[in-house]
């Protein structure tokens, strides 16, 4: 629940490796399944070896899992697998990892750094999470107060973090400290990975209004991080963390969908299959978002033909905008629809889901859930300013917050 | 035209239901009871039905009641709404009290006006006021067998009032032969229940249409003022959510300075303000037998159900995450906002009796 | 089209008539009608008596029209007047006068000036109009630019303003100009009556996009005013600015509406008398914006009663606000409705219109007149900003242009 | 899935059309036109028609035409739209040529291609593609008599495409029998007539269901492309609101940096990104002959013509009182939108006809 900072500048590039074309890579991952079986390997056996063989995410660098080839091949490369049988690295449920860790780590961190923590990250050996939002610092995200004070080669970290998915599983959290508060606020920030095993880490369940905990807080006294779990400069947590910020608002953006994929679809297999709960007012309601579910998939297909196509749009804020106020009014609309069916409930009890199952549940689960779309990963009131600011080009609000020592301002 | 305003002695008593609400049953307190799993306050509501004699507002003072009527009922629902209160007071005070009311049953509103009893109308919850629809009890003699969904604040009432091919029949909630199961509900402060009769043993309040004028007049009473009851939950989410962001720091201003946020609050006073004339128009017509009535509550219940929802849509959001969590009671409040808008039927429902009452055909 | 400042520190009241109720109204309007045959009379003749009688606006002064009674009584004057047939002073086309000048007049104008204008004022002999706004101060009207400098005994004023009802008809005009531009804008301006038949004055209308031109640009060009018709004190041009447009938002909020009043029961004729029309989808808005419109209506009326029992509410910048969104609403569902008649108009000569006729013309001007709604007399963004600041108690925006001289102001 | 993206090719054509449209009819010249009674500009016509061959771009290139398709027409539509151009582009350029292309008339295609002629089809604006509605004009051998209400770009058309009972014809619209009679329309900048036949000589294109089907190819490619000429309007509201908010100060600063104008123009930008990626897929859908055609149109004309309206009125009210003035060109993009969203059909209507392909009945 955070603010998206402007994009990071371009890191150069690590080396390009030699031209790979769909066929090379074929071959290549033909020339691996010829020596590791996946029937025959344990699954972590099996994906350490296709880290090592550079098949992990081809358009990293050699050495790091990949082959310094094409964003572009990488589908070649999973489907391949897939149509092997081989096992994957459960890619949702090390979200974080892949979507954000791995990213900052590879644009940020030491080769030593790199080396450490990307081939756990990516065979889901070690699972990530992302320790940035607070609790007096959601939106206004470069305001956060957790403190780290160097003592030796350590850093000695104090504070209170929230809306962290996973933490009860990580093992390693990507933690974004104040180290300087005389300075303002953007710039006494350092970025650190924080071991969440490490004394003085304490995770508790943060409950939703759903009834389920999907997140946490997660409480740092006195937590010691070395030094060299620093990710990048002292004072440059800021810049780091847009790199982060920058992957998260890209892996929402999301996939493909087909025609009533999502939430539309749910409601349109309702109507159908429901006529008795059909009325003429619900009907043009129903079809109204019909509309717009369709209009949004298109322009999100369009961002991805323009991504794949190198010419990436600002649309992917306006996405997740669309996505939040599509989702909260469809299944608004769901529980009229179902009238007194939509009095009940399926389960308040406490639940650790990993992954949100819109569909799965009822249309109350929904309801409720949609609210969160439009305040998790950066509110729409944000993505509003984002949208007004750098696409529009519209004149900034006054600040009072950017000039001005972190300890003094008013919170 | 209804008197629109609140008069003198509305507030008053607007002032005696909050400041005993506020110290007895804080949102936090519901929530509370909410997780221990049966929201329902027995002590508070002795207190307001019986200590106070609320629950008798609309009682006729012949049979001990205020006499006072629907126009002071809806205040307290208001203070109710505004308190996600989880009490029987539409239920019983006023779905059964009218029903009630149109039959003229002195000892059960006697009872009612007492505190001694608590009623409900064994309706679904999502009845809409409109052309009766087939009853799903049917009565051998005074023995009454079948089931009804959904039906509210009927899980701790002592007295059901069952509409049947034959007529509008009472059965007391204990009697062998009445069971009444629980449903997980989206409300959390508003309990549902099935009802299922096996030839529970009651007696005949009224036959023929006067049954079905009862039933109706109840229906129209609920729908009618659940309107009051909605206002209250806005007004507490507007108010709750302007006192967060002006003390919500952001960006080293109080959230609450932001333009964007500033005009959506505006807007959704403007709402609040019209919902309020709304729903005193709608208590105001009950009041008085006002012709107009069927519109009014139509109007009410399109109006006001999705004003409440939208107020508490905006307390979640403009909470940011807090809004989003378990802990902070925003939640109750866009609960039980959704589960009125189904409650005596939808908006769309609401619309399309208006179409048929103001001449606008489809 | 100006921004609407708090509300004026309440003036002390004009002394006090002796009691008077409405017997006894009825009782003076009787006698004066039998000295004063309304048949007989000639109108301006008539109306100058009435008002040197007291029975112009009763709860005026003595001598100034009124009998100090109180402000209920009048509609049983008016009522009493009109069963007889008289002639009254057609108050839609002096509106400006009655609503804006004459309450400025009366609570800050000199004695001399009171005597001098109110009593041509109310018999509608001289019409007023009003010069505050300007083409660089809509919403921000304290910003204004026209100057008046002072010279012997008068001042020389030169400016433009735009959005001028009436000004082709009007001999005067309320004029807000700044007198000191190292002031901070509010403290610098100052309030006169202006006489529009002065050398130096031009009058151009002001054509909107309906076609018509309603309103006329004023151009004031070395024009002289007379010290005497300075309305308040040097400097106190917001205050007295303030009372002007106090007015003009009380005389927005209207009279009582039946049900369907309005454009709503235009919208709901078409629908009644033209079947053919009729689709599920249409039905379905109209039932919409039906249910809108009452609740506007009925919360117009709440308003009214608070304000005949004493108690103002703050909901009439509210409905100023409701009202122009029904409106374009209203009228632009209209369009749609009507469908291939919807794409002709009726005429787009030029014309000069006194009073807007929504109902007598075609869907197309409504829907193009409503536009204006939103604009004239306080934006609604404006509005959204005063109910927010004054009736929620939100805080503030930063500000940037209250404390620095006019002169130094950005624009 | 249609290539939503505009090509290399596209975007040169887009840049020629647009500065030619600058430098030959800024919106102020279309204001004046507009006031002087007359708006279409032959003299526009001709340079996009005859010098550009922009008339020609969905002829097949052995008519003389460009080949290219109704991707790369779309694409001059949006400038137009942008322009608010007088020219009879959308009836000539696409539905008459839509019209002749289906029944593949050598002849008049490669007039339109040449720039030599200019059609119309003989239809109301607000005709939406569907099923064929009762012709109005009768046929007597060659020699055609009734009316056609409210046609779009007829006025200075030299041949009209009639619909019959009979089939249809083409009508030189200069024969003797043929009257046209301008209408005052609420857009100013895209003519309407009353087309009135008595025993006019044309000749037949096609009879049967053939004429059914190119009339349908024609309203079909009409309502597809109108999307794009709206995407232009909207962009045009757009980008001229923002560039009015970033220089107009009040209160000491930008309009543009008050948040509360910030969202609503970034939701605006929101929606009319959606609107390109949905005329996009229209254009596409048509240019391939794509089965999801009926999906796609109706979507496009429920979607975008929505959004030019919003676009036209959020330009008029963020301009403040300039804006309601007839002098400040933004109202002929308010008129052009609010005609065009009945033009070829309301939303509704297209929503309509969706329920229908998409299975969602009513």
């Amino acid at each position: 629940m955070v603010a998206i900072p402007p994009p990071p500048p371009p890191r150069p590039a690590d080396r390009p490796g030699p031209p790979i074309d769909p066929a090379r890579v074929r071959q290549l991952v033909e020339q691996f399944l010829a020596g590791h079986d996946p029937a025959a390997l344990a699954p972590r056996e099996f994906l350490r070896a296709r880290f090592d063989a550079g098949l992990a995410w081809v358009h990293y660098p050699v050495g790091l899992g990949g082959l310094a080839a094409s964003r572009a091949l990488q589908p070649v490369v999973d489907a391949s697998f897939a149509a092997a049988g081989a096992p994957d690295n459960e890619p949702r449920r090390i979200g974080i990892g892949l979507g954000m860790a791995a990213p900052t780590i590879r644009a940020h961190g030491t080769d030593e750094q790199r080396r450490r923590f990307l081939r756990p990250l990516w065979t889901g050996e070690e699972i990530w999470c992302q320790l940035f939002s607070e609790p007096g610092a959601g939106s206004d995200l470069a305001a956060l107060a957790t403190r780290a004070v160097p003592d030796g080669d350590d850093w000695v970290v104090t504070g209170q973090k929230v809306w962290t998915s996973i933490a009860h599983q990580a093992r390693w959290g990507l933690l974004l400290a104040r180290t300087d508060p005389d300075l303002p606020k953007h710039q006494g920030l350092t970025y650190f990975i924080c071991d969440l095993t490490a004394p003085g880490v304490e995770v508790r369940p943060l409950r939703q209004l759903t009834g389920e905990a999907e997140f946490n807080e997660v409480f740092l006294t006195g937590v010691r991080i070395p030094d060299r779990h620093r990710l990048g400069a002292v004072g440059q947590g800021w810049q780091v963390a847009r790199t982060t910020l920058m992957n998260e608002r890209v892996a929402i953006g999301g996939g493909a969908q087909p025609r009533e994929g999502g939430l539309i679809g749910v409601l349109a297999q309702t109507w159908r299959e429901r006529p008795e709960l059909r009325t003429t007012g619900l009907h043009d309601a129903v079809l109204r978002l019909w509309v717009r579910a369709e209009a949004a998939r298109l322009t999100a297909e369009r961002l991805r033909q323009q991504l794949a196509a190198g010419e990436p749009g600002p649309e992917g804020s306006a996405a997740k905008l669309t996505f939040a106020q599509l989702n909260q009014e469809i299944s608004s609309l769901e529980l009229e629809l179902v009238g007194a069916d939509g009095l009940q409930y399926d389960d308040w009890r406490l639940r650790r889901p990993v992954l949100v199952d819109f569909a799965g549940r009822t249309p109350g689960y929904r309801y409720l859930r949609a609210k969160g779309n439009s305040i998790e990963g950066g509110t729409s009131e944000i993505l509003r300013n984002i949208i007004a600011d750098r696409v529009l080009g519209l004149p900034s609000e006054p600040r009072v917050d950017t000039d001005r020592p972190w300890k003094d301002l008013p919170r | 035209m209804t008197d629109l305003r609140y008069g003198e002695l509305e507030q008053e008593l607007r002032g005696t239901v909050r400041e005993m609400l506020s110290a007895q049953s804080p949102p936090e307190q519901v929530l509370a009871r909410c997780e221990g799993g049966d929201p329902y306050d027995p002590k508070l509501w002795r207190t307001l039905a019986a200590e106070m004699g609320l629950a008798g507002l609309a009682v006729p003072e012949r049979y001990g009641g205020g006499g006072a009527g629907w126009r002071e009922a809806a205040v307290v629902l208001e203070e109710l709404g505004r308190a996600v209160a989880p009490v029987p007071y539409l239920g019983s005070a006023v779905v059964a009290t009218a029903v009630l009311r149109a039959v003229d049953d002195r000892a059960l509103l006697t009872d009612l006006a007492a505190g001694a009893a608590t009623a409900a109308l064994a309706a679904p919850f999502a009845t809409a006021p409109g052309p009766p629809t087939d009853p799903t009890v049917r009565a051998a003699g005074d023995n009454l067998t079948g089931t009804v969904r959904g039906v509210a604040d009927a899980l701790h009432a002592d007295v059901l009032l069952v509409p049947t091919g034959d007529g509008l029949f009472a059965v007391p909630a204990d009697t062998p032969g009445v069971g009444r199961h629980p449903l997980v509900t989206l409300d959390l402060t508003r309990p549902l229940c099935d009802l299922s009769l096996a030839a529970a043993p009651g007696w005949r309040l009224a036959a023929g249409p006067e049954s079905a004028r009862a039933v109706a007049a109840g229906l129209t009473a609920g729908a009618a003022l659940l309107a009051s009851e909605q206002l209250g939950v806005a007004e507490w989410c507007l108010d709750t959510t302007v006192e967060y962001v002006r003390t919500r720091y952001q960006f080293a201003r109080p959230v609450g300075s932001f333009q964007a946020l500033k005009h959506r609050l505006a807007d959704l006073w403007v709402e609040i303000a019209q919902a309020r004339a709304v729903a005193r128009h709608a208590a105001g017509c009950l009041a008085t037998g006002d012709p107009d009535t069927p519109v009014a509550t139509a109007l009410a219940q399109a109006f006001c159900a999705p004003v409440a929802v939208h107020a508490a849509e905006e307390c979640v959001q403009l909470h940011g995450g807090i809004g989003f969590t378990w802990e902070h009671p925003a939640h109750l409040y866009l609960k039980r906002a959704k589960s009125g808008a189904i409650g005596f039927g939808t908006a769309d429902r609401h619309r399309a009796t208006l179409a048929t009452l103001v001449d606008l055909p489809g």
